[in-house]
């Protein structure tokens, strides 16, 4: 009846595997509806058959009531339908107006980019997205380029708009303003499903929450009415342990020293400037900032993958300033990096293969014993219940938890003196964030030092024994967590120097 | 008398850049929207054998032109099923496309050797823009098709950069995730330049059949299939700079020669080595630029897409 | 072989029948060079019934000759006719390890008791198409295409220039190198390039028409080659020196089977009808057919040939004295221009 | 869509794919691909199954046509080696043949200039030269990839033609042999620049050459630390720098390795075939070469054998000229059945299933 989106009954298998099993959904007009699951439970698959990338096998989609056959994601623009995908699909050359009026009917063939320029500007004014029409998508940041995806589905009149993770890769800020804007257009009656991990934002900005599990529907609940334990139990139909347990920090001698150390970011500038951290053994210490202020590059120095300009860098007391990246990993130096797939692992090599990335650096000979490797992934696979269905399948057939687990299993098998880690549960479930959080401590606890690097203020307080923030590529203090408050944290976060007290 | 030999040098090399601009100008279509086409060769020797016999026939050679386009377009309709439907390997299938179009265009003219053909485009300097002192030399005392090569320049230029279904077609070759999710046919779109880039490469054997060298021979476009890749680099993918390139490529293959009447003898393998040097330092520059600037090659070049795989 | 081949198997006891082979270096299709031999090819077949001919074209002049001609000769093949120069080292190789079977290798110069060369002296029609040329130049400027600059190639400018010298003596002959035999868009580049030059008859030593047509779309003349180029360019075709190798083809096949052949270096002269001149275009002068008809008595007579002294190089020194003819071997390694040419032999400096 | 039964002919991923379906895919694509051009065939009034059978005759029916089906497989094999080797590390070598001439070229330079060495001395020498000028050849499109990601299918593809150029610039000039009377080839290779052949046929010592690198490659890549590293670097350049691997200077030694094989192809064709350096040495082994690395699935061992079997297909296509067939109909024939191959290769990683909509 009033409902703006309705599917019923949405059935869609990839070979081997059951992405949805009659799924039913729906949502009103001027709602913010959530969409929540664990890895692989099908949200985006659900999403990507509403918008018309993916055919159902079996089921029903109705838009304001009608039966719709979305053959096409031409089909889906034309009920109105519009989506942000994870990965943006948006062309880099082209501006951000010429992305817009891609696919759009109704442009003249000889179009005026001028004026197609100012309604653009129009329309994004209106909805408080700042962003200028006639910069290339390329030059953009990723919060800017997702400004643009949302203004090119509103730009199209999407009463229906699908917004999968959009926050993953927002900082607080942006995510906070993402929101605004999402309610203002709800209030203009428009239909919002929003994919999320997040359960504290969830729980903040939305009216109704569905819950996917295993590809089924588990239900559907009104915010005001539900909790974060209940949504926990029914993503993972298990109660799942939200406080992180610690035991005491327990220092032993120092692992990396960095003094006076600056580098240069991909653009040219100093990314890095003066920066003087050690970090201990058995100790993690965290780095918060906002994401672009030189956390990347730090992890990069460190792991040897980006040139020191000045400064030195020292592992174990040696003096490793101008060690390559091989000269890291054989130091000691493990590296979880951003990209889990693409620069951790290699998508088309299967789990054995990525297992040796790092470890083939180690062989004595230069000959590889595939058997040894085999039975060592196997060991790591097993010892942390890492879902692989076939070891010879590429790993981007794996979900991003799994991936992740992968990854730094892989990482600490070699027990490493130095784990650097960067957004390590970006996109993952809460089950999986368990997991990767007891791994991290696990490691601390052996006596291995950690560099944290992340955007969520809470996981930073949480498993951080010290906290270093980062702002314009300096270190604006080093402050104990358990003495620290999160404002003062966002303080720093912008720019503002506190005294080191850790 | 020295001054009027290089303006016929000009004027000749322009005629002798035409068949690879034909080519060039298909291929920039068609390397746009993200398929690579290896099989420019086996296009134009099928397009010149089917001009040619065409125009035997029917005494026209505007319907010999005619056919010529469809039947490249035809055979680029190979290329386009084996590798947007069937994904192939776009490498493979356009090296395969060029053995089976110099068989099949030598198949097909076994009887049209040695005929003689009346029915050519000749040269018709243009009244008024042929008098314009050198330009007028240079450009405008050339055949029809010449003529209509510049107008497609043009067209094709102005079709890519100002229009909506040229920006799609970009769009395509870039990201063509980002414009199946927006709504642009990929596979139409696809399909489309694919055939039209067959199309402009049977103008250009038509161009060379019909109009450079009126006869058919065996393998007669020697290797200009080939060049007129090399021509699409050159021009950065840009119609306006492949005609430059063109013209370029066809001054630097007449040269040699120009330079033998006036006595002057360095080795024509040299020259004609230049153009292929001077591709290869564009594509460095080219490549180089974009770091800051992106013009480079279509991103999506050669890859084949499949919307339900990443 | 198997059972499939016994079509292609000598027939035993069916008499007189032969099997013959031709190996072209280019397509049968270039309306040059292998178009003239399979000519020859098809007149030998008209002539001779009982010959059974089979052709294998576009065979490189490397690996794949060799075993071309291997497979040729095992497969029954009586008398195997390479027709490039350079198959010269695989046609001595394959000979010996076939006795019995009859190499004939044209422009060559490797003879063996079961290798002959075969070729004609084309510099015979060209001195008279250079008559033709001579007579017709109005800025006194011809223009020659050249594929290569190897002794075959300079002995044809140098014979077409005497035959222009002798009618124009303020003539100049014009070479243009191609380095290629077969591509009809550069062969009419260079043509043009002549035509800019100011030339305006345009003799050729290539595969295609292609400089014919350049002649004709300026109005100018030219002189084709290998056969009668005049149906491509009717206007400014003046003649074309064209090949004729039937009657050779029909009398080498002829004394094999009557086992008279004997190996030769033939180098076959216009009276032998090897070689000959196509038919005059209509632009020709009665005066200039007189005057080809007479000088082409006295060579077909053997009365005069063209390489007769005194005869100048391009710097003025005699390399012929009077009286003299240049011999056979002289000619066969022509390397030098004689006056008048103008133009240089690439690698004569080296 | 509603309730109307839909049904669609599409492609699904397979999940693996087993090795069956490894081989039957390309043996079936060339049995259609022989009956769809035999039907054409048809069309000339030709028996197709007697054409074929000449072919097969013509490449494998006799001890001479086996001997010279390796022959011919030689420099395409060495060549096909070498490409796979970059295909692997996902660089698009298509320079091969331009290599092949290089490598021709270095050959011919050590045979010319130590012409009085024995063979135990000159033949080294031949291979290392043109080892060297095939690799450098490989090696100079290499730099511009390695340090400005400059495309090198594309440089690599328009070297060929200066490495074509500059072999004819050679027999043409400066190497030209001064017995040849001014025709463009290089004098003849003394004794010791000649690689041994077996008994009488010519079937040479490229061909051990050939299988030796076949099984150093299937060793080296996939039992050795190297072999991986240019497996990752070709997968993800990030994930090779990631795990300590110097991609750049990979990419420069796997195209020195991949064009010195090629070079070392054109140096068995001069030193075994010719005997000297001409014009058009190799009638596009390059090119083909391309097209077995792949069909093999770059791998060695399958690398022999599609070698095998393109050379059978090249001197078979001489073979039915003799049947009446023009060299046009030969490479007719031969792209058709490419075409089948290529296309059919999607049946591995796919199969075709029937979508229906409401079943099940
Ligand atoms: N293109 C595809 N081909 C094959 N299988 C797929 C494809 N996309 C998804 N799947 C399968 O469907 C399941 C559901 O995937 P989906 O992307 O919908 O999960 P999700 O809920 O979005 O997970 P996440 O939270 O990690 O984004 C996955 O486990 C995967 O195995
Ligand atoms: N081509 C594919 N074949 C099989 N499964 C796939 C394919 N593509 C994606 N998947 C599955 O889809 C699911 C979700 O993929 P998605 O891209 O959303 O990653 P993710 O888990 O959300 O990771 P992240 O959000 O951190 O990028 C995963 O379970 C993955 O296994
Ligand atoms: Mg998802
Ligand atoms: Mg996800």
């Amino acid at each position: 009846m009033d409902y703006m989106v309705e599917m019923i009954n949405i059935t869609k298998r990839f070979p081997g595997i059951l992405a949805n099993d009659r799924v039913s959904f729906s949502v009103k007009a001027g709602e913010i509806h959530a969409l929540l699951g664990e890895n692989g439970a099908g949200k985006s698959t659900l999403m990507s058959i509403l918008t018309g990338l993916y055919r159902p096998d079996e089921g029903e989609i109705r838009i304001q009531g009608n039966p719709v056959d979305l053959q096409s994601p031409r089909d889906a623009v034309a009920h109105g339908i519009g989506m942000v995908h994870q990965h943006f699909k948006l062309v880099k050359p082209f501006t951000v107006a010429e992305n817009i009026i891609l696919g759009l009917k109704g442009i003249k063939e000889v179009y005026n980019l001028k004026s197609i320029d100012e309604s653009v500007a129009q329309l994004s004014r209106e909805y408080g997205l700042h962003i200028q029409p006639d910069s290339p998508i390329w030059q953009l940041s990723v919060g800017e380029q997702q400004r643009a995806e949302i203004v090119k589905i509103l730009f199209r009149g999407a009463e229906i708009l699908i917004l999968d993770e959009p926050t993953a890769v927002l900082t607080p800020q942006e995510a906070k303003d993402l929101y605004k804007t999402l309610r203002k257009m709800a209030d203009l009656g428009k239909a919002i499903i929003v994919i999320s991990h997040k359960l504290s934002e969830v729980l903040a900005h939305t009216d109704a929450i569905t819950v996917l599990r295993g590809g089924r529907s588990v239900g559907t609940v009104r915010t005001k009415e539900t909790s974060e334990m209940e949504l926990t139990r029914m993503m993972v139909g298990r109660p799942v342990m939200l406080e992180t347990v610690k035991n005491p920090v327990n220092r032993s001698s120092k692992v990396l020293e960095l003094h006076n150390l600056s580098a240069l970011g991909n653009r040219g500038q100093f990314a890095l400037k003066e920066i003087n951290l050690d970090i201990y053994g058995g100790e993690i210490v965290g780095i918060a900032g906002v994401a672009g202020n030189g956390q990347r590059e730090l992890a990069e120095v460190v792991a040897g993958l980006r040139a020191i300009e000045r400064g030195q860098k020292k592992v174990d007391g040696n003096d490793l300033t101008l060690a390559s990246p091989k000269q890291m990993i054989q130091a000691g130096v493990s590296y979880v990096p951003e990209d889990r797939l693409g620069t951790g692992l290699v998508p088309n090599l299967n789990a054995m293969e990525n297992y040796l990335l790092k470890g083939v650096q180690k062989m004595p000979s230069g000959f590889i014993n595939w058997k040894q490797v085999a039975q060592e992934t196997a060991e790591v696979i097993k010892k942390y219940d890492i879902k692989v269905p076939n070891p010879k399948n590429p790993v981007k057939m794996l979900s991003g938890g799994n991936l992740q687990k992968l990854l730094l299993g892989r990482e600490i098998s070699g027990k490493p003196r130095l784990i650097v880690t960067m957004y390590p549960m970006r996109g993952l479930d809460v089950g999986a964030m368990e997991t990767i959080r007891s791994l991290l401590l696990q490691e601390r606890d052996r006596g291995a030092a950690v560099l944290l690097i992340s955007e969520e203020l809470e996981e930073l307080f949480a498993l951080s024994d010290r906290l270093a923030v980062l702002h314009g590529g300096e270190v604006m203090g080093v402050v104990d967590p358990h003495k620290t408050t999160f404002e003062d944290v966002g303080l720093m976060m912008a720019g503002k120097r506190m005294a080191a007290h850790g | 008398m020295e001054q009027s030999i290089w303006l016929a040098l000009l004027s000749t090399g322009v005629v002798a850049g035409t068949p690879i601009l034909f080519a060039a100008l298909g291929e920039i279509l068609t390397e746009r929207a993200g398929i690579l086409n290896l099989g420019v060769e086996g296009m134009m020797l099928v397009g010149a054998v089917t001009g040619f016999m065409v125009t035997m026939s029917t005494h026209n050679q505007w319907m010999g032109l005619l056919m010529a386009i469809v039947a490249g377009g035809l055979m680029a309709l190979i290329h386009a099923f084996l590798s947007i439907t069937l994904r192939a390997n776009q490498v493979v299938s356009g090296l395969a496309l060029t053995i089976f179009g110099t068989g099949l265009s030598g198949f097909l003219g076994k009887d049209l050797i040695g005929v003689p053909l009346t029915d050519t485009f000749k040269p018709i300097p243009i009244a008024g823009l042929s008098e314009i002192p050198w330009i007028g030399d240079i450009l405008f005392k050339h055949d029809a098709l010449v003529y209509i090569s510049y107008g497609l320049i043009f067209i094709l230029w102005f079709f890519l950069y100002r229009t909506k279904t040229g920006l799609e077609l970009r769009a395509v070759g870039e990201n063509p995730a980002a414009a199946d999710a927006a709504g642009i046919n990929v596979f139409a779109i696809r399909y489309a330049c694919v055939i039209a880039g067959g199309m402009l490469a049977g103008a250009a054997g038509a161009y060379l059949s019909l109009a450079y060298a009126p006869s058919w021979l065996e393998n007669m476009t020697a290797g200009r299939g080939w060049i007129a890749v090399a021509l699409v680099i050159f021009g950065t993918w840009n119609p306006l700079r492949a005609f430059l390139g063109s013209f370029f490529f066809g001054t630097i293959d007449v040269m040699g020669f120009t330079m033998q009447t006036i006595g002057i003898q360095i080795p024509s393998f040299f020259l004609k080595m230049l153009p292929y040097i001077f591709t290869i330092a564009v594509l460095i520059v080219v490549t180089r630029e974009t770091k800051t600037r992106r013009v480079a090659s279509p991103e999506a070049l050669s890859i084949p897409y499949n919307r339900e795989e990443r | 072989g198997g059972g499939k081949q016994a079509s292609n198997a000598p027939a035993a006891g069916s008499g007189d029948k032969i099997k013959v082979a031709f190996v072209y270096v280019g397509p049968v299709g270039d309306a040059g060079w292998s178009y003239s031999h399979d000519q020859g090819r098809q007149y030998l077949v008209k002539e001779m019934p009982n010959v059974e001919t089979t052709v294998v074209e576009s065979v490189p002049e490397g690996a794949d000759a060799e075993r071309v001609l291997t497979e040729l000769a095992s497969k029954g093949n009586k008398v195997i006719f390479a027709t490039s120069f350079g198959y010269m080292d695989y046609v001595e190789k394959v000979a010996k390890k076939f006795p019995e079977v009859v190499f004939l290798h044209a422009t060559g110069f490797k003879t063996a008791n079961n290798v002959g060369t075969y070729f004609g002296r084309e510099y015979q029609a060209r001195y008279l198409s250079g008559l033709v040329a001579g007579k017709q130049t109005q800025t006194n400027l011809i223009g020659y295409v050249a594929a290569m600059p190897i002794p075959e190639v300079i002995r044809g400018i140098n014979a077409f220039t005497l035959g222009v010298k002798e009618v124009n003596p303020k003539a100049t002959v014009k070479v243009v190198w191609t380095n290629t035999w077969y591509d009809p868009a550069k062969e009419k580049d260079a043509a043009k390039s002549l035509l800019d030059a100011n030339c305006d008859v345009i003799a050729q030593h290539q595969d295609t028409p292609a400089p014919m047509q350049a002649a004709e779309e300026r109005g100018k003349f030219g002189i084709g080659y290998n056969t009668d180029m005049s149906k491509f360019a009717p206007k400014a075709v003046l003649t074309s020196p064209v090949w004729n190798w039937g009657p050779y083809y029909v009398k080498t096949v002829k004394a094999v089977m009557d086992k008279t052949w004997k190996t030769e270096q033939y180098w076959g002269p216009m009276s032998d009808n090897i070689i000959d001149l196509a038919p005059f275009g209509p632009m020709v002068s009665e005066d200039t057919k007189a005057l080809v008809a007479k000088k082409k008595d006295t060579i077909m007579k053997g009365q005069w040939d063209v390489f007769t002294g005194p005869i100048k190089d391009q710097q003025g020194q005699v390399k012929v004295q009077e009286g003299q003819k240049m011999t056979d071997k002289e000619m066969l390694g022509f390397d030098w221009f004689v006056q008048g040419v103008d133009g240089a032999i690439p690698s004569a400096k080296q | 869509m509603g309730n109307g039964s839909f049904s669609r002919w599409h492609f699904e991923k397979r999940e693996t794919t087993s090795n069956l379906v490894l081989v039957m895919v390309p043996v079936l694509s060339v049995v259609i691909g022989l009956i769809f051009t035999g039907l054409f065939i048809a069309l000339t009034g030709k028996d197709p199954l007697e054409v074929y059978l000449l072919m097969f005759d013509g490449a494998f029916g006799s001890a001479y046509g086996i001997s010279e089906t390796i022959v011919k497989s030689i420099p395409l094999l060495i060549c096909a080696l070498g490409l796979s080797i970059a295909f692997r590390m996902q660089l698009w070598n298509i320079g091969a043949e331009g290599q092949l001439y290089m490598g021709a070229f270095g050959a011919t330079w050590a045979a010319l200039t130590f012409p009085d060495w024995p063979a135990y001395q000159l033949l080294p020498a031949m291979m290392v030269a043109g080892f060297l000028a095939g690799g450098l050849w490989g090696l100079l499109p290499a730099i511009p990839r390695a340090y400005f990601k400059v495309n090198e299918t594309i440089t690599t593809l328009l070297m060929n033609y200066i490495a074509i150029l500059w072999v004819d610039y050679l027999v043409v000039g400066p190497w030209k042999d001064p017995k040849s009377f001014n025709f463009p080839i290089s004098p003849q290779f003394t004794e010791g620049a000649i690689l041994p052949t077996l008994g009488t046929s010519r079937i040479h010592m490229g061909l051990v050459f050939g299988v030796v690198v076949a099984l150093l490659l299937y060793i080296v890549l996939n039992y050795t630390r190297w072999g991986f590293e240019i497996r990752v670097s070709g997968e993800s350049p990030a994930a090779a720098r990631y795990a300590g691997m110097n991609y750049v200077k990979n990419i420069l030694l796997v195209m020195f390795i991949s064009g010195g094989l090629a070079g070392l192809a054109g140096m068995t064709e001069v030193s075994a075939i010719t005997q000297r350096l001409q014009h058009g040495i190799s009638p596009g082994y390059g090119y083909s070469a391309i097209i077995i690395a792949w069909l093999a699935r770059l791998h060695p061992a399958a690398i022999v054998l599609v070698s095998v079997i393109f050379g059978g297909m090249l001197v078979g296509g001489y073979s039915i000229q003799t049947s009446g067939f023009s060299s046009t109909t030969v490479s007719m024939l031969q792209g058709a059945i490419l075409f089948f191959v290529v296309g059919g290769e999607i049946f591995v990683n796919y199969r075709l299933v029937r979508g229906e909509k409401g079943g099940k």
